[in-house]
Order: structure tokens, then C-alpha cells, then sequence
């Protein structure tokens, strides 16, 4: 098997609030391999952005690294100067983000914008960027890209937004896009859209991807292998298919009754109860030992570890294998 | 047909002006909706689901039309004579937050809807909202609090329990769920499912996700430009969707596959969803439609039964 | 079933959880703003006990010690005239603060009448009220105040309305635009929907949420008031003297300012510390009320 | 079209306001105790002329008659007045009865101009590098250092500080700058920065404000996810949109650094339009201040107006109508 593309190993991230702190990620791990798609699972506050913004040096101020590692081709990406940071960042690794209605600066073309990647990365001279960026609209399903090269990000549509800003992100060719809730602001229709172009860029360029979504039929129908978070940690890791047919962990157990599905009128409602916590202090026992149907003692004092229940399938839960027992 | 509904509307229209520029949100829908029952409205943004859920509760005034609740034509009620209607007929919104003043206590908002129509005393307003608290599944202490300092799924609760105090026959729910995450999403569906069980409450639930209005609703509505585009009993609308627009919202919904080789095709349909200031002719959906033909581009189609109690309106049917 | 609400933030009962309570809780963090409420504080209680403590009149002129510098007898020196500059500054403090307060009420009350009726009536008197509203900021409020001075004269009352007067399309704007945002917020759909009444609507949910933003807005608006109360002395459309006034005396201080220097240390200095104590309240009350927007 | 459209929209606006500004102050000075104009007044303003030289006494107050119509009904009087204003033709004034405003003011009228223009660009080249540094250095004694700078400058009015240079320069450390009169460059030192101080201090911190609210906006981390370099960034993608918030306070602090000018005129002895107003308007010489109000009144509505046009071009989001 390759060396995978990004590997990130026990990353903690805090940050600092006006009265106290918040442990937004404590001590994930995972690796993404050369042209798989990941799929990063989990609700809000989960810290599934958090993780990877913070490798990549895009978290808030008041957010800091506190441990862990982040390998990209061979470099730890923490250790990084933020000019070496900012070499990678768009030339190697590129971004999405959700909302395309703020993320696009508004009073720069977007065309300007499509080309500042490639003109800050000397990534291609000017008159290559241009045409270069006439291509990725016209790849991007933009219609007439000559005409809109020159208009403002309020001149379109979310949609067509969000091509934009995937052209932004794939204009240096990167080896590894990160998208983060790229079609949650979107129309289901447009969602459509959107995905199936990122699936043909992914095919036609054998990029890796990272999606991090809440959305299950997102992360199951596009992704090779998934995460799920919550509380800043990993509480599954597995390959779609073991992930869609054992869960191993209660909480993911319990996130995929939660999701009504087309066809289940009448089906009885099983809801987790409880709310996700925030972490103001580390976490010493399993964080979802409240909400958990299949809890003990143990499960209370004792921090469960990430570990193998069946190939390629990692849990964090004293009782996995009791789960998975009952989900089969 | 249901022969008393709680709920009728008639050939209700709504213009907007803005800019100087006419919108229509909402041409010429007519539903009925009978007591104790769930009508879902579905569509994507700017399809206007939630105008029209304001327009049965008399929150906006409808250019055309008429609305009954009740027995009672609404349409054209004055402002005095309605307001004592509106215990009868309330809503939850999509923001709960936004729709509560931040500088008012949970428990002070709960109370207020009760003092607007002097129900009970003081006291037993107070205990009222303990048990309402209770009900929609909160600690009484969050009464205390100021709505910033909730959480959304709490809030949302919270809205429940404002509307619940004036014990109304009708809700209006829009889109109550789609700003919660998963986990909460369903806390709230199970706890609307029950509040209809025990109180025979009647919901207009308005949102963008299929799946969760064809869980709840007794019949559906699909709109699309301010148009209803296909009406039927949800089993029937989802086992025979008739309208090339509903099969698309269909085949967009991403369902976990059963294995990864089961996986969805990402087929789509191009386009988005025209302005709504100037729409496209004839039948607003043809720019984007599969099958259209010269007869769709140009003449309007009108509603045509599938079956007894299933219309769509597509020049395709019949 | 009711559903565990395990995890939920403890939610601190505190009696005094008002939001005046809250705001003033962050107001008294910034130093800055609190040492301006002293001073300010000290100059309104000047201002209402001045007459009491003053050693003259201030018609009183001593002709045996004209120009006197700072002395035991005249502890702020003395003036062309002889005036003693102490009981100038004392009457001038009383004088500032009843203009300026006056004048700022008569803009605030024009302007809320106007304002909320533009917001609240909409259509043709919100158009023509608008006009009114762009008419008024074509040109600066100053201008108006020394046009209507003209016809007004210049006593304290003239002096009150001259200021005030002009001053209104500040207010009636803010107030137009915080109706609307408000009227078509979710937050009123929401109350009316409840069935509350339109007097209710204002009372409970509308007034609680502006009044930290009328507040402010007064609170920056006294100091702009005193300012053109004192540039209209500048410009001779001041009040009349012999009543003193902070603008008279630096006026006339500026203008004999050679060999005389006290008559401009104590007036400017204390003028100038009282717009910035002023300026320090307005900009602490700003943040307690509105902790996250503004400047 | 669309640009010639706006033009022609707003310039009949403007014209229209400035009408209706000196209609109401005819009006009001009309009624006004000293009265706008009327034949008495005008002949106890030509006394001296009148004991020196009957006929020149005869033509100028012929003269008077004729362009104020004093005989008229106030209506048309007004109509006159305004309509002779409007095409910048002013007639004499009654402090200097023989001769035009127009003349008096040909002196004036540069010297508020320059004062007005040169402080408000001093406040831009200024205050926008101290709000840019204060941002970026946040919560460091920098920006402490630049807010209160900034406060301070803001709450103290220009007059006041004039007032204290006049007592710095005039009286303590004489000699070093003049602290009356106009002429040198050097003339002009302390009365711009006394006007510039609050626009520095506005415009400052209005910048600090906007940016640190910019840099925290998603473009911004968009801007970051490509590799853009920190200067780049700020500059290109941080200070270029909150200039877009920045031009909103332009215009108003403009109109305060008019009235500034008038006042700090007054202050330091500069014979500008200020001074002009400061001896018009106690010795009821009204043609001459209203006159006065005028041409200031115009040069801040087509300030404005350009205001306008540089905002739709630095934010594409903004429509002109």
C-alpha cells in the first residue's frame, strides 16, 4: 500500500474562550491514501473542521495546536513556518468551504480570484492563468466563462458560487482537496450538481478528497472510507461498506436511526437522547457515555482507545464488539 | 374529500413589490387540510413554502384568495377579531432564536403569549410553563435563561412550548428541523409526532427535506416557483410521483446505500431554479425539465388528476 | 417520553439578570468610560450647584482687577472686563448642560415622533419624511443652527431650539431604521403571530431591544450639542454676553490671549476634558449595549 | 447613458436642495429681528456713502432696490433672491455696499477650500495606515496607543484645539509657528491639523474597527486556503473591503470638517469664507452669510456626490440611483 497523502496522529486543538476553554479536538488520528475519498462525519461542534483547518493553519486566533502531527508528502505541516504553510496551502492542498454566499471576496472578479491562486503560486504566467481559468469555468459548468470572467460573486447564483469556488481550489491542480460542508448551503438539487462534479474532477484528476459533512447519504454515497467524530475525537473509522453494514459504535449506531430516509413512514423513532457536549475540560471516560443505550461503569471512568474490531475498522468503544453483535 | 376542514385555502395568491418589481411567491394554490392531520409542503428555496404558511396564519395578506379556519373565512379579518383567533392557529420557526426577543427570559416568553390573552392568573401562568417545560422535555430551570444562552435543539423546544401554552388546533411548523444537527433533528420530529398523538394537533410542516415530510405528513404539496406542481396523499406521491419535478427532488435525495456498490449515480438536472422576477413562460419548470415539448414552453399547464386524490400539474398527465 | 436534557449548560440562577444590569456590568470594566462618568457626574453636580458656590455674580465685574491673573481672590483670574473667570466657568458649566441637554431632547423628540411614524406608517410620510431626512443632512446641522439663531436670537431658550431644532434627522433616521429592521424581523412576526397587539408588540418586544441604542445615541449626541453651542460663540451667534459661556470665553480668550494666558488654561481644559469624558461615556455605553457590533 | 442618467438625477437634486436651503433662510431671516433687507436697512448701511457722495448713494441703493425687490411681496422677493443665487449671481453685500460678494469672496473662497480638502486628505493618508496598524497589532500597546490617540483626537473639537495651539504656539513657545494669519505654508500648519485631528482619529478607528471585522470574514480564510502571502492579503483582500465601510464616514466627516473650517478660521484669524460668516452673520449682513452658507452647501453636495461615485467603483455591489 502507498505512503498516505496526509496522515494526521494524535492532533489536539484547544481554544481559548473569555472564561474558560473548549477541547475541541482531542487526539485524532487518521490517514487519508493517494486518491481516496474520506469522508469526515460528525455534528456540530464535533470538530471535524477543526481538525483539518487546524492542520492547514486556518483556525481562528483564539484556537491552538497543542499536540499531534500532520505528515503531508514526507513534512509535518505543524512544524511548519507559516511561509512554507502558505506554499502548500492552494499549490498542494486545496479548499472548499460551505457557505459559497461569503467566501468569495466581493468586491474582486471572479476571475481575478480564480487566478490570484495560480499568479501566487507562479503556478502559471499571466497570460496561461487566464486562459487557464477560462478552462476551469468552462469545466466548471459556467456557462459563457469569457463574459463572467470580469463579474462580481453577487452576480451568481449559490450554486454557481460554489463552482467558483471549487475552480478556485482545483486551479493549481493540488493532489488533496479538502471540502468542508461543500454542498450543505445548497438546494438538493444543486447538491446534485455539485457532488457529481467533484466526483468527475476526482476521477479525471486522481486527486484525494476530504469531505467533512453531517450528511450520511453525502459522506456513504461519495466516500471510500469514513470518520465520525464527536467531541473532538474518533469514535469509528471504517471502509463505507463495513461502515454502512456493522457500526461498531453506539453512536454511530444510534446517528444512522436517527436519519429518516425516503420510505420509512410509520417507521418508530429511536432519537439518541441528550445533546453533544463541549468539552471545557479533557476528556477522561467516553464523552458519549450519557447518551449511550449500551453503557457501564467502565464506560464512565475509562477513556476508551481507537482500536481494531475487524479489518480496516477501528472503534473507540469498551463494548464494540457487543454492539456489532446486535447490529448483525 | 374531507367534508369539514380545519384548514381551507382557495386560489390563494401573493405579490410581492420589491424594487419597484412584482414577484409572485405564491399563485393560485387552493388545499384543505382536515383536523388532526399533517400537510407538508415541499420545495427548495424560493419555492414559497413559508409564505404560504404565513399566509394561512394571516401573517402576510394575501392578494387573492380566500382562507378558512375553522369554518371561518380569515381573509379579510380585521386585525381586532383576529388576534383572539390566533391561540387557535400558531408557529414554530426555522430560527427560534431570531424569533425570540434576547432580551426576554424563556421563561418570561413563555408567559407573555399566555398574558396576551389573559389566560389563567399569574400563578397559575407560572406553573403552566413548568409543565409545558416539562412536556416539550426541558429542566424548569431554563426559564431562567436568556434564549442565547440555549442551544438550538433547546430552543426549538422552547418555540414548541410557546406556541403549545395557547393550546392552538393548528401549527405551522417551518422548516422546525433543518437548522439541528441529525441527532437533534429526530428529538424534535418524535417529539412533534407525539404532541399531535396526544393533542390531536393539526400541522402544516414546511420544509426542504422530502424524507422527513413524507415521514410526517398525511398529504404533500411540492412547490416550485410560488406554484404547487404536484399534490397527493404521501404514500401516493412517493410511489407514483407524477410531475418530472417531484421525480427529480426524488432522485436527489442521496439514501445510504446498502453497499457501496449500490451507490447512487449522481445523475442531476441542469439548472437552477429561475428568478423568481421574471419566470420562465408557459410551465415555469420546462427550462429544466427532461421531457419538455413546444406545448410546455409556451401554454401553462393546469392541474390534472392522476387519481381521485392526485394532481400534478404537467401538460405530460392525462 | 421526555427526552434526558443531561448535558445542558447549567444555566446560573443569578437574581439581577436584567440587561441593564448585564450592560452595566461590562460598562464598569472599562475604566476609560467610568472615569468619564465621574467627571461627568462632577460637572452635572457644578452645573446644578454652581450658583451656590460662586464668589460673584457674573454680572459682577471687578474693575480694581481687571486682567488679574489666578489669585487668592480670583482663584481662575480675571478677564478684559473683570470678570471673575471662576464664576464664568461655574455659570458656563450650568449654561452648557442646560442647551445642551435641551437641545439635545428637542432633537431626540422631533426625532422620534418623526422617525416612528416614517417607520411605522411607511408609504408618502415615510417618503416625505425621508426628504426631510436627506434635506437636513444635504448640509450640516451647523448651518441650520446659525440660520435659525438669526431669527431666534440668542437667549438660552433660542439658543435650545437653534441647536435642537436641526438636530432631529439623526435621530428620526435611526429610529425609522431600527422600526423597520424590527417590523420585519422574525422576532415581531413571531409576537404577532402569539396574537399580541400592536401596543404590546412595541411595548415588550420593540422598546426593550432599541432603548440600549437610543441610549447610546443620546449619549453622543450631548457632547455634539455642547460642541455647537460653543462654535456658534465662535462665530458671534453665541449666548449673549455678559452670560458666560465655554465658547464666549475661549473666543474671546483666543483673540487676547497675549500676556493673558489663564483665560484660556482653565475654559479650554476643562471643556476640552469634559467633550472627551462625554465621548468616553458614549463610547463605553456603545459597548456595554452592543457588545459585538460598532465601531 | 446610465452615468449621464445619474449625473443628471443628482445634480437636479442637488440644485433643488440648495434652493429650498436658501428659500428657508430668506424666510426665516426675513422674520428675523434684524430683518433680511429691507429699504431702511439698507440706507443705514449706505450713511457714510450717503454724507460723502449723493450719487453714488443714488445708484447703489437704486442698485439694492432693483436686485433685492424690496418692493416686492416676500414671495416674489424670495423667488428673485433664490434664482439670483442659483446662477451665482450674488450682488454686493451691506457690510462693503458697493462692492459685489462675488469679489469679497474671490479671496475666501480658496483658502476654506484648501483648508477643508487638505485636512480631509491628511485624515485619509493618516488615519487609514494608524487604523490598518492598530488592527493588525490588536490588543498590543500599539493599538492601545492609537485608539485613545484616536479617541482623544475625535472628542476634542477642532475650535477647542485651535484654541489650545493658539495658547501653545501664541503664548508659550512663540515664534515656532505662526498662529495668526494666512500666506506661507508654514500659516497653514496648525489649522489643518487642527481640523484633521478628529477625521484622523474618526477614520482611524472606524478602520481599526472594519478590518479586524473584515479579517475575520470567510473570503478572508478563502484567501488563506489558496496561499495567498500576508501583505497581499491584508492589503488586497482586508483594507480593499473595508474601504467599502470606510467611504460611508467620508461624507459626514467631511461635512464636519466644514464646519470646522468655519469655526478654526475664526480661531487663527484666516481671512477664509469662515471668517466671512464669522462677521456676516452677528452684523446682520445676510446676503453675504447666506451667500456664504451657499457656496459651502454646494462644494459638500458635490463632494458627496463624488464620494458616491468612488464607492460604486471601489464596491461593485453598490448601485448608483
Amino acid at each position: 500500500m502507498a505512503e498516505p497523502i496526509l496522515s494526521i496522529e494524535d492532533l489536539r486543538v484547544e481554544f481559548d474562550r473569555s472564561e474558560d476553554k473548549v477541547y475541541a479536538v482531542n487526539g485524532v488520528s487518521f490517514q487519508i491514501d493517494p486518491g481516496q475519498a474520506l469522508g469526515i462525519v460528525g455534528e456540530s461542534g464535533s470538530g471535524k473542521s477543526v481538525t483539518l483547518m487546524s492542520a492547514l493553519g486556518l483556525i481562528r486566533e483564539n484556537g491552538k495546536v497543542k499536540s499531534g502531527v500532520v505528515q503531508f508528502e514526507g513534512k509535518n505541516l505543524l512544524k511548519m513556518s507559516s511561509r512554507q504553510l502558505e506554499d502548500i496551502r492552494g499549490r498542494e492542498i486545496g479548499v472548499i468551504f460551505q457557505d459559497p454566499m461569503t467566501s468569495l471576496n466581493p468586491v474582486m472578479s471572479i476571475g481575478d480570484q480564480i487566478m490570484e491562486t495560480m499568479l501566487t503560486h507562479h503556478y502559471a504566467g499571466h497570460r496561461e492563468a487566464f486562459d487557464r481559468t477560462i478552462q476551469l469555468l468552462h469545466e466548471m459548468g459556467i456557462p459563457d466563462p469569457k463574459a463572467r470572467f470580469k463579474n462580481y460573486p453577487h452576480e451568481f447564483s449559490g450554486g454557481m458560487r460554489q463552482r467558483i469556488m471549487i475552480a478556485i481550489a482545483l486551479a493549481c491542480e493540488p493532489q488533496l482537496l479538502i471540502a468542508d460542508e461543500p454542498t450543505t448551503a445548497l438546494d438538493v438539487t444543486v447538491q446534485m450538481q455539485i457532488l457529481a462534479l467533484l466526483q468527475s474532477q476526482r476521477e479525471r484528476k486522481n486527486m484525494s478528497v476530504a469531505i467533512i459533512t453531517h450528511d450520511f447519504g453525502v459522506a456513504t454515497n461519495f466516500c471510500d472510507k469514513i470518520v465520525v467524530l464527536y467531541a473532538g475525537q474518533v469514535m469509528e473509522m471504517a471502509d463505507t461498506s463495513a461502515f454502512i453494514q456493522n457500526p461498531a459504535h453506539p453512536y454511530t449506531l444510534g446517528l444512522k436511526n436517527s436519519i429518516i430516509e425516503v420510505g420509512q413512514r410509520g417507521r418508530k423513532l429511536e432519537p439518541i437522547p441528550g445533546m453533544a457536549p463541549t468539552l471545557t475540560e479533557p476528556p477522561t471516560s467516553c464523552s458519549f457515555a450519557d447518551r449511550c443505550p449500551f453503557v457501564t461503569d467502565r464506560c464512565r471512568e475509562e477513556l476508551p482507545k481507537l482500536r481494531s474490531v475487524e479489518s480496516n475498522h477501528l472503534v473507540a468503544c469498551h463494548r464494540a464488539e457487543e454492539v456489532l453483535a446486535r447490529a448483525n | 374529500m374531507p367534508t369539514n376542514p380545519l384548514v381551507k385555502v382557495e386560489n390563494v395568491s401573493k405579490r410581492f413589490r420589491v424594487r419597484g418589481r412584482e414577484l409572485h411567491a405564491v399563485s393560485n394554490v387552493s388545499f384543505e387540510i382536515e383536523a388532526g392531520k399533517t400537510f407538508g409542503l415541499v420545495g427548495e428555496s424560493g419555492s414559497g413554502k413559508s409564505t404560504l404558511g404565513r399566509l394561512v396564519l394571516r401573517l402576510l395578506d394575501a392578494n387573492e384568495g380566500r382562507i378558512t379556519f375553522n369554518g371561518k373565512d380569515i381573509t379579510n379579518l380585521p386585525n381586532r377579531q383576529l388576534r383572539p383567533l390566533r391561540q387557535e392557529m400558531q408557529i414554530i420557526f426555522q430560527d427560534p432564536q431570531a424569533s425570540m426577543s434576547p432580551r426576554m427570559t424563556i421563561g418570561r416568553a413563555i408567559e407573555d403569549a399566555m398574558e396576551i390573552h389573559k389566560i389563567g392568573t399569574k400563578q397559575s401562568r407560572r406553573k403552566r410553563v413548568d409543565e409545558l417545560l416539562e412536556r416539550v422535555g426541558l429542566p424548569s430551570f431554563v426559564k431562567y435563561a436568556f434564549p442565547h444562552e440555549l442551544s438550538g435543539g433547546q430552543l426549538q423546544r422552547i418555540g414548541i412550548a410557546r406556541a403549545l401554552s395557547l393550546n392552538p388546533k393548528l401549527i405551522v411548523c417551518d422548516e422546525p428541523v433543518s437548522a439541528l444537527d441529525v441527532s437533534i433533528q429526530v428529538q424534535v420530529i418524535h417529539l412533534l409526532q407525539e404532541l399531535q398523538r396526544d393533542l390531536n394537533l393539526t400541522y402544516i410542516f414546511i420544509a426542504h427535506n422530502l424524507a422527513v415530510v413524507e415521514y410526517l405528513s398525511d398529504e404533500i404539496a411540492v412547490l416550485y416557483l410560488g406554484e404547487v406542481v404536484e399534490q397527493a396523499p404521501a404514500e401516493k406521491l412517493f410511489k407514483n410521483p407524477s410531475h418530472p419535478y417531484t421525480q427529480v427532488l426524488l432522485q436527489s435525495i442521496l439514501k445510504i446505500p446498502e453497499d457501496p456498490s449500490s451507490r447512487q449515480k449522481m445523475t442531476h438536472i441542469q439548472g437552477e431554479i429561475p428568478s423568481p422576477f421574471n419566470p420562465p413562460s408557459g410551465c415555469t419548470f420546462h427550462p429544466r425539465c427532461p421531457f419538455a415539448t413546444d406545448v410546455c414552453r409556451t401554454q401553462k399547464p393546469v392541474a390534472k388528476h392522476v387519481d381521485d386524490d392526485h394532481k400534478a400539474t404537467c401538460h405530460l398527465i392525462g | 417520553m421526555a427526552i434526558a436534557v443531561s448535558q445542558t449548560r447549567p444555566v446560573a440562577v443569578k437574581k439581577n439578570r436584567s440587561q441593564f444590569y448585564q450592560s452595566w456590568k461590562r460598562f464598569r470594566k472599562n475604566y476609560f468610560a467610568v472615569g468619564g462618568l465621574v467627571w461627568v457626574a462632577i460637572f452635572f453636580i457644578i452645573g446644578i450647584i454652581g450658583p451656590w458656590i460662586a464668589p460673584y455674580s457674573y454680572t459682577d465685574a471687578d474693575f480694581l482687577a481687571m486682567h488679574a491673573p489666578p489669585s487668592a481672590h480670583h482663584i481662575f483670574g480675571t478677564d478684559q472686563v473683570g470678570y471673575d473667570q471662576f464664576t464664568q466657568i461655574l455659570y458656563s458649566v450650568r449654561y452648557a448642560l442646560e442647551i445642551a441637554l435641551g437641545a439635545t431632547c428637542v432633537s431626540f423628540i422631533i426625532g422620534i415622533v418623526l422617525g416612528l411614524w416614517a417607520g411605522l406608517a411607511g408609504g408618502i410620510a415615510d417618503m416625505l419624511i425621508m426628504r426631510g431626512v436627506d434635506f437636513m443632512f444635504a448640509l450640516p446641522s451647523f448651518f441650520f443652527a446659525l440660520i435659525l439663531s438669526v431669527l431666534l436670537g440668542k437667549g438660552l431658550f433660542p439658543m435650545i431650539l437653534a441647536i435642537g431644532v436641526p438636530g432631529w434627522a439623526g435621530y428620526a433616521r435611526l429610529i425609522r431604521s431600527l422600526v423597520l429592521s424590527m417590523r420585519n424581523g422574525e422576532m415581531v412576526e413571531a409576537a404577532r403571530a402569539l396574537g399580541a397587539s400592536q401596543t404590546h408588540i412595541a411595548a415588550r418586544y420593540m422598546f426593550p431591544n432599541v432603548v440600549g441604542s437610543m441610549v447610546v445615541s443620546l449619549a453622543f449626541g450631548i457632547p455634539a450639542d455642547l460642541t455647537a453651542q460653543a462654535g456658534l460663540s465662535i462665530v458671534g451667534m453665541g449666548l449673549n454676553p455678559p452670560m458666560p459661556s465655554f465658547g464666549n470665553m475661549l473666543a474671546n480668550a483666543s483673540s487676547n490671549i497675549l500676556g493673558f494666558p489663564w483665560l484660556l488654561y482653565f475654559p479650554a481644559s476643562i471643556f476640552a476634558i469634559t467633550l472627551l469624558a462625554f465621548l468616553f461615556v458614549a463610547d463605553g455605553l456603545q459597548e456595554a449595549f452592543n457588545p459585538r457590533g460598532g465601531m | 447613458m446610465f452615468m449621464l442618467r445619474f449625473f443628471a438625477k443628482r445634480f437636479v437634486a442637488i440644485v433643488f436642495t440648495l434652493a429650498a436651503v436658501i428659500a428657508i433662510s430668506y424666510i426665516m431671516m426675513y422674520e428675523s429681528p434684524g430683518g433680511f433687507m429691507s429699504t431702511s436697512q439698507v440706507a443705514s448701511a449706505l450713511a457714510p456713502i450717503a454724507a460723502q457722495n449723493p450719487v453714488l448713494y443714488q445708484k447703489v441703493m437704486e442698485e439694492f432696490q432693483q436686485r433685492y425687490g424690496l418692493n416686492l411681496p416676500l414671495w416674489r422677493q424670495c423667488l428673485q433672491y433664490v434664482w439670483h443665487e442659483l446662477t451665482f449671481n450674488f450682488g454686493n453685500s451691506m457690510q462693503n455696499p458697493t462692492q459685489t460678494i462675488t469679489s469679497q469672496l474671490k479671496t475666501a473662497l480658496p483658502i476654506s477650500v484648501i483648508l477643508a480638502f487638505s485636512s480631509t486628505a491628511l485624515s485619509v493618508v493618516i488615519g487609514i495606515p494608524m487604523g490598518v496598524i492598530a488592527a493588525l497589532k490588536r490588543n498590543t500597546w500599539i493599538d492601545y496607543t492609537v485608539t485613545t490617540l484616536s479617541m482623544v483626537g475625535q472628542a476634542i473639537p477642532s475650535f477647542v484645539l485651535a484654541v489650545i495651539f493658539v495658547l501653545i504656539f501664541g503664548v508659550l513657545w512663540q515664534n515656532i509657528l505662526p498662529v495668526t494669519g494666512w500666506g506661507t505654508f508654514s500659516d497653514a500648519v496648525l489649522p489643518v491639523i487642527s481640523l484633521a485631528a478628529a477625521p484622523i482619529g474618526v477614520v482611524a478607528r472606524y478602520m481599526r474597527g472594519s478590518l479586524i471585522e473584515t479579517m475575520r470574514q470567510d473570503f478572508i480564510r478563502t484567501a488563506k486556503s489558496k496561499g495567498v502571502k500576508y501583505w497581499p492579503l491584508v492589503l488586497k483582500h482586508g483594507v480593499r473591503n473595508s474601504m467599502t465601510a470606510l467611504i460611508t464616514v467620508v461624507g459626514p466627516q467631511f461635512a464636519f470638517t466644514v464646519v470646522g473650517t468655519v469655526l478654526v478660521e475664526n480661531i487663527f484669524a484666516i481671512p477664509g469664507l469662515g471668517k466671512v460668516i464669522g462677521n456676516a452673520f452677528p452684523n446682520f449682513d445676510f446676503p453675504m452669510a447666506i451667500t456664504s452658507v451657499f457656496i459651502l452647501g454646494a462644494i459638500m453636495m458635490i463632494t458627496n456626490l463624488i464620494v458616491d461615485l468612488f464607492y460604486a467603483w471601489i464596491d461593485p455591489r453598490v448601485k448608483l440611483q
